[in-house]
């Protein structure tokens, strides 16, 4: 049996075509639907392409960002407003990877896959779905929840720009300077009056898919970022994760590292 | 279902058939017939495959051919300008940077992406560049080596 | 957090050739009517450079540049049996092979030379450019080319020679393991400098030294490549590889280069090398063989500069940053670690 | 950086040389830089045919019943082969030097013996169609209990994984569950020693990891032959393996290789090629038989997972008096190459060094793990790791320098060796030297002066334990052991080809010669 690929002009006729087709797949960059057609994994029969503008579009204003889902790594990188970003772009793959990896797929990637989608998560971003019946806005917290539940199509992303030096991202891999990540760790902590007012962090490699690292949050409020003031935060920054053993690292470890990270990171010791 | 794919390779326009869902190294190999392509994993996980598709590096093992329609595509087939060996291959003998040679095609187009648009690199460019380029045999010293002295040998791009 | 140096040893030596021999290869060298050399082996180049090594071998044999000799491998109805690419066998077993081979093309090819020289082919010699004359009197020459065409065409000889190498088997007794393993071993000393983080169990290879014994670098660069990349490969061992990261259950067997672990490039570390040669009586030009040798010693050494970094001993391979970890939290972080030396 | 050192053992060493010695460019350089070395796969043929494998899910179960008939009407299916397809479906891969005796199945029978073993084979026009037509097979198993752990393999009781050694050990010298080794007395010297230790050390498994994986196309050629492009690391070795599971001749074989995408031992055992060659039989067309990189990752023979104790037993001089090793071999559910493994490692020990007093007992062990084979340092690699290791501790314990507790002990020529030769060409000494010298390690004045050359021979050429000693020359062989590797001969009248068997077999008789004697050429007799 071979398979269908069909290309359509707009996203909303691609959305259709996903929830008409049979085995329909909708393929952005390949990185994960391509591997699965060459192992020939037989719940794909069609593959679903849209050619749409707006999917590759990248708006950042003064305060917001809006990315097309189908924007890729290389295109990140490539964009220089968005450099708070590049070392989240620069931790998928190496270069060939990051010119097909698109910011849309990166959220169906599974762990220990995944790491954009936990900066996207940090930086608390919104999902539109694209669908045969118009368009829907979702939080990025809630859209994880749901992903495993059925095809959706992801048209675009966009999230508050953090101002300066307010996010931080740090991934731990095995293998440098690529590799799978143990952990990958984003935080927006901005500062009023040299304490942290509103933190967000979240986890990548930590669970099934990236989460929210809330008691870390909680526990941080009001701290100067300063060795003894997170220590609070370090000793609930596991809490309410669950690491897979996978072949990159054991739950154990990761749980055991993550608050040496997550210190190395807040004390801005941290790779990135 | 065959369909038709058309798209230019190293400079000529080329057109072939092939299974509908193919990927770009299996239309380059068995239908085209541009064996300097090797596959190594058809998972996009070791970088053997590595090509360039318009200028920029893809693998082309998770690439879908169709969507390579009318694109231009590098590969190493396509490298040396009639006998002139490109500064890269030039700098990969000399540094004896190859040993089973199976990774050297994709770690050639690797390094000629990074070239191509930073002629001067640092060796951690060059380390980033061919990180996703698995070589099983030379321990990556040579070939980092290797693209440092092509840097260095090349002409200067304006 | 705190990172702790290391620094860690180990002496191997290493058999050379299928253990209790009984491991032949065979090899055929003929000249083509203008004095260029083909080998034909079945032998398999898989990287590690068996036809540049044999090639070298036969051009130095014969006296003729090595440009002038090409190595076919491998094809089963041309090239001869060989046991195969394995145990360290290439150089010496095939390399001796072809050396044999190579000395007797040589001597016909004098002999033929002579005959057009009107001299005794002992007292001619070869100047390794391409010509032969006699002994003391470099005018009286011939160009191997003019000598193969004359043996082609008028003397009726064929410019070409058989060669096999064989270690004899050897038995082992049963109750003592008496036997004769290997004829000649490669000898190597690895130094390696390394850091451990104390929180992680992460370590980072900073630095080899090592010291190689391989009886003759047949070529140099050859040599180095072995030794390079069969460093970063015992690396990969200490360090890094499992098939079954969680044996005896095999779950999450890797399935790929993502999952599979190895040393990126920007885990390598310089590394200092030097090669001494002390010739195998039975080696070709008293080669041994490089490629296997070179990745035993790094396991060890690495296992070992871990403990001198920080005071525990990883017995298990591979050696994970898990596992350095939960034996610093048995042992305690070492406040001053013990020395090994 | 390479530093060559040319006045260490300069007065052994003519420096005369030409060609030899010169850091001449690789004759396939060119080749590799611009893509035109031919590998295997880089031959295309017209109706080329794919080969794919259904490979089992279980580490040990019986087969109950397999039903592939909707597979075999899929769509651009060829052929299905069954394990009935086999001519000879049991074999060893070092039965071609008279080594052990048949175990594996190309497709198994009745029983799987590892997650991954080979049941069933597909050929169709894509690898597509026969991936797809793989999943249309419905096999029933009864899943049996699995062992894991050579040391759990051995006890009483234990699963027992191949029934042609239902012991789960190798057979050594047709009556030994392992292969020892003995010299002096290491009782009496561990009674003595100032200080002794045992440890155990683990191996891991090592994926070889080729980045091109195991594969193989094999056409049919004129005049009923098959020519065959292979990624084998032994060509010779993977014909007449591939010639006697097929029952052919080997002159109807024409292999061709030798340029390799990397092996480092993966590709010895000859995984792909007789299935591709039935295969072009049974269809008439060339078929490609190619691992895929998950195959290759989890399925591809491994190197094997020792596991091995070793004791010491130190004076406070820093003399090794006595060392003992236990070493498992994980061979997993079939021989392969482990068995001589096993015999190499024996060898091996105690390590570079001069020890009066060396006893070892090492096992090949059968368990429900990937069949382990060759790898880089094969026999040796994990045991060195264990030396090394033990090294260290020794040398920690009597508070001694390693490097130079190394030194003290190191082989020096004239000095006897556990497998009772004399060391000879022994260099060790001068490259701890040189690699101290170079990265600062210090060593006092009388171990820089040490020599490989000197010092050897006189008492530590000895052998403590005389009454085991026999002349270097006639090996010791045993009066009713079966002969281990002794002979090239062919058993007379062994010119045709036995019979081709349809059922192989579940239990060859012990001590069969069965798979031996179609081979010609391994051993030279081809062109006797």
């Amino acid at each position: 049996m071979t398979i269908a690929v069909k290309t359509f002009a707009r996203l909303a006729e691609a959305a259709s075509a996903l929830s008409t087709e049979r085995g329909a797949r909708f393929l952005a960059g390949g990185t994960l639907v391509m591997r699965a057609v060459n192992e020939a994994e037989p719940s794909i029969e069609t593959l679903v392409r849209s050619t749409d503008p707006s999917f590759v579009g990248i708006a950042v204003t003064s305060g917001r960002v809006e990315l097309g889902a189908g924007v890729t790594m290389a295109a990140i990188l490539g964009e220089r407003e968005l450099a708070f970003l590049h070392p989240v772009a620069r931790a998928v793959g190496g270069p060939a990877v990051r010119e097909a990896a698109t910011i849309g797929g990166n959220l169906f990637a599974p762990s220990p896959y995944g790491d954009f989608a936990s900066a996207l998560l940090a930086l608390d971003a919104t999902v539109t779905l694209a669908g045969g019946y118009g368009q829907r806005e979702l939080s990025l917290e809630e859209f994880l929840g749901r992903r495993e539940r059925g095809a959706s199509l992801v048209s675009s992303i966009a999230f508050k720009r953090p101002a300066n030096e307010v996010f931080r991202f740090t991934k731990v891999t095995r293998v440098h300077p690529k590799g799978l990540s143990v952990l990958a760790i984003a935080a927006q902590l901005p500062l009023a009056n040299g304490r942290i007012a509103g933190p967000r962090i979240a986890y990548g490699a930590m669970g099934r898919m990236p989460l929210r690292a809330k008691a870390a949050e909680r526990a941080l409020e009001g701290r100067p970022l300063e060795d003894n003031a997170i220590a609070p935060a370090l000793a609930v920054a596991a809490d309410g994760t669950s690491p897979l053993d996978d072949a990159i690292a054991s739950a154990w470890w990761r749980r055991e590292i993550l608050p040496i990270h997550l210190r190395r990171l807040l004390l801005g010791a941290g790779r990135s | 279902m065959k369909t038709s794919i058309q798209f230019r390779l190293n400079d000529e326009e080329v057109a072939t058939f092939a299974d509908s869902g193919s990927n770009l190294l299996d239309v380059l190999r068995e239908g085209i017939g541009d064996l300097s392509v090797k596959g190594g994993c058809w998972q996009g996980t070791c970088g053997t495959c590595t090509v360039l598709v318009d200028g920029m590096p893809r693998l082309s093992c998770v690439t879908l051919a169709e969507s390579c329609e009318g694109k231009s595509i590098e590969t190493v087939a396509g490298l040396r300008q009639g006998a002139k060996l490109h500064p890269l291959q030039t700098a990969f003998m000399e540094r004896f940077a190859a040993q089973c040679g199976y990774c050297t095609p994709g770690m050639l187009m690797a390094a000629k992406a990074l070239l191509d648009r930073e002629p001067n690199p640092t060796r951690e460019n060059v380390v980033d560049a061919i990180c996703g380029n698995i070589c099983r045999c030379t321990g990556y010293e040579p070939i980092i080596a290797a693209v440092l002295d092509a840097a260095r040998a090349a002409p200067r791009r304006s | 957090m705190a990172r702790h140096r290391g620094r860690g040893v180990a002496t191997i030596n290493y058999p050379i050739g299928m253990n209790l021999g009984g491991d032949p290869s065979q090899a055929l060298v003929h000249s083509n009517p203008t004095g260029k050399f083909t080998v034909a082996l079945s032998s398999i180049d898989l990287g590690q450079g068996m036809k540049s090594v044999t090639r070298q071998i036969c051009a130095e044999t014969l006296g003729i540049p090595v440009e002038d000799v090409y190595v076919d491998t491998a094809d089963s109805d041309t090239g001869p049996h060989c046991m195969g690419s394995f145990a360290s066998r290439g150089t010496h077993r095939v390399g001796n092979a072809v050396m044999a081979a190579a000395r007797e093309a040589r001597a016909v090819m004098m002999e033929a030379a002579a005959e057009e020289l009107e001299v005794d082919p002992g007292d001619l010699e070869t100047d390794g450019r391409g010509s032969i004359h006699v002994k003391g009197a470099p005018h009286r020459a011939i160009s191997v080319r003019d000598v193969a065409i004359a043996a082609q065409f008028r003397q009726g000889k064929t410019i070409s020679g058989r060669g096999i190498f064989l270690v004899p088997l050897s038995d082992v007794n049963p109750e003592t393991g008496e036997m004769s393993p290997a004829t000649c071993y490669a000898h190597a000393c690895q130094i390696v400098d390394l850091e451990v983080d104390d929180e992680t169990g992460e370590v980072t290879v900073l630095k080899m030294t090592s010291a190689y014994e391989l009886g003759r670098a047949i070529n140099p660069k050859l040599v180095e490549q072995q030794l390079v990349g069969g460093s970063w490969m015992g690396m990969s061992h200490a360090l890094f590889e499992t098939p079954e990261p969680y044996y005896p259950d095999t779950r999450e067997g890797p399935r790929d280069f993502n999952e599979y672990l190895m040393p990126g490039p920007g885990d390598i570390c310089p590394h200092d090398i030097v090669v001494l040669e002390r010739p195998a009586p039975d080696g070709p030009f008293g080669a041994k063989g490089p490629g296997e040798m070179c990745a035993n010693p790094s396991l060890p050494a690495i296992a070992n500069a871990i403990y001198d970094a920080v005071g525990v001993r990883i017995d298990e391979l591979p050696i994970t940053p898990e596992k350095v970890l939960r034996a610093l939290k048995v042992r305690g972080r070492p406040e001053a670690p013990p020395r090994v030396r | 950086m390479l530093e060559m050192r040319k006045d260490i053992f300069a007065d052994e060493r003519a420096d005369n040389l030409k060609e030899v010695g010169q850091p001449t460019q690789r004759q396939d350089m060119l080749g590799h830089v611009t893509g035109t070395s031919a590998y295997y796969d880089d031959h295309r043929f017209a109706n080329l045919l794919h080969l794919k494998i259904l490979r089992s899910p279980h580490a040990h179960a019986r087969i109950r019943s397999i039903d592939d008939a909707a597979a075999s009407r899929a769509p651009g299916v060829k052929r299905i082969i069954r394990a009935a397809d086999v001519p000879v479906n049991l074999n060893t891969l070092l039965s071609l030097i008279q080594f052990g005796k048949d175990d594996e199945p190309s497709l198994a029978t009745d029983v799987v013996r590892y997650k991954g073993e080979p049941i069933l084979g597909v050929v169709a026009t894509s690898e597509r169609a026969a991936r797809e037509a793989l999943e249309l097979v419905r096999i029933s198993y009864d899943p049996l209990p699995a062992v894991f752990d050579v040391e759990e393999a051995l006890k009483p009781g234990a699963v027992s994984v191949n029934p042609v050694y239902p012991k789960n050990t190798f057979e050594y010298h047709g009556k030994y569950d392992h292969q020892k080794l003995r010299f002096g007395a290491v009782e009496q010297a561990f009674a003595q020693a100032d200080f002794v230790s045992e440890e155990r050390y683990q191996m891991s498994p090592i994926e070889h990891a080729p980045t091109e994986t195991n594969g193989s196309i094999a056409v049919p050629d004129t005049n009923g032959r098959f020519t065959v492009y292979t990624s084998t690391q032994a060509l010779f070795f993977s014909l007449d393996t591939s010639a006697k599971i097929n029952a052919m001749p080997s002159n109807q074989l024409h292999f061709i290789g030798g340029t390799v995408g990397g092996g480092f031992g993966g590709k010895v055992d000859t995984l792909t090629e007789p299935l591709a060659i039935l295969a072009a039989r049974l269809t008439g067309a060339p078929v490609r038989y190619r691992l895929s990189r998950h195959e290759e990752m989890q399925f591809g023979s491994p190197r094997g997972a020792e596991r091995i104790y070793v004791k010491d037993g130190v004076m406070r001089d820093g003399r090794i008096v006595a060392r003992q090793v236990r070493a498992y071999f994980d061979a997993g559910a079939y021989t392969r190459l482990s068995s001589y493994a096993v015999v190499k490692c024996v060898a091996h020990i105690p390590g570079p060094y001069t020890i009066p007093n060396v006893h070892a007992d090492v096992f090949c062990v059968f368990t429900n793990r990937t069949p382990a084979t060759a790898m880089r340092g094969f026999g040796v690699t994990a045991l060195d790791f264990a030396l090394e290791c033990q090294m260290d501790k020794d040398a920690v314990a009597i508070g001694m320098d390693p490097l130079e507790f190394r030194l003290l002990n190191a082989y020096r020529d004239g000095d006897m060796k556990a497998h009772r030769r004399e060391a000879k060409n022994c260099a060790l000494i001068e490259c701890a030297q040189v690699a101290a010298e170079k990265a600062n390690w210090p060593l006092r004045d009388e171990f820089r002066k040490m020599s490989s050359k000197k010092d050897g021979g006189a008492e530590r050429a000895g052998v403590a334990d005389r009454t085991r000693m026999s002349t270097p020359a006639a090996p010791v062989r045993t009066g009713t052991s079966a002969p281990q590797r002794v002979t090239y001969e062919r058993p007379a009248g062994s010119t045709s080809p036995p019979p081709i068997q349809s059922t192989p077999p579940a239990t060859p008789p012990a001590g069969s010669t069965h798979g031996v004697r179609r081979f010609s050429s391994v051993f030279g007799t081809r062109r006797r």
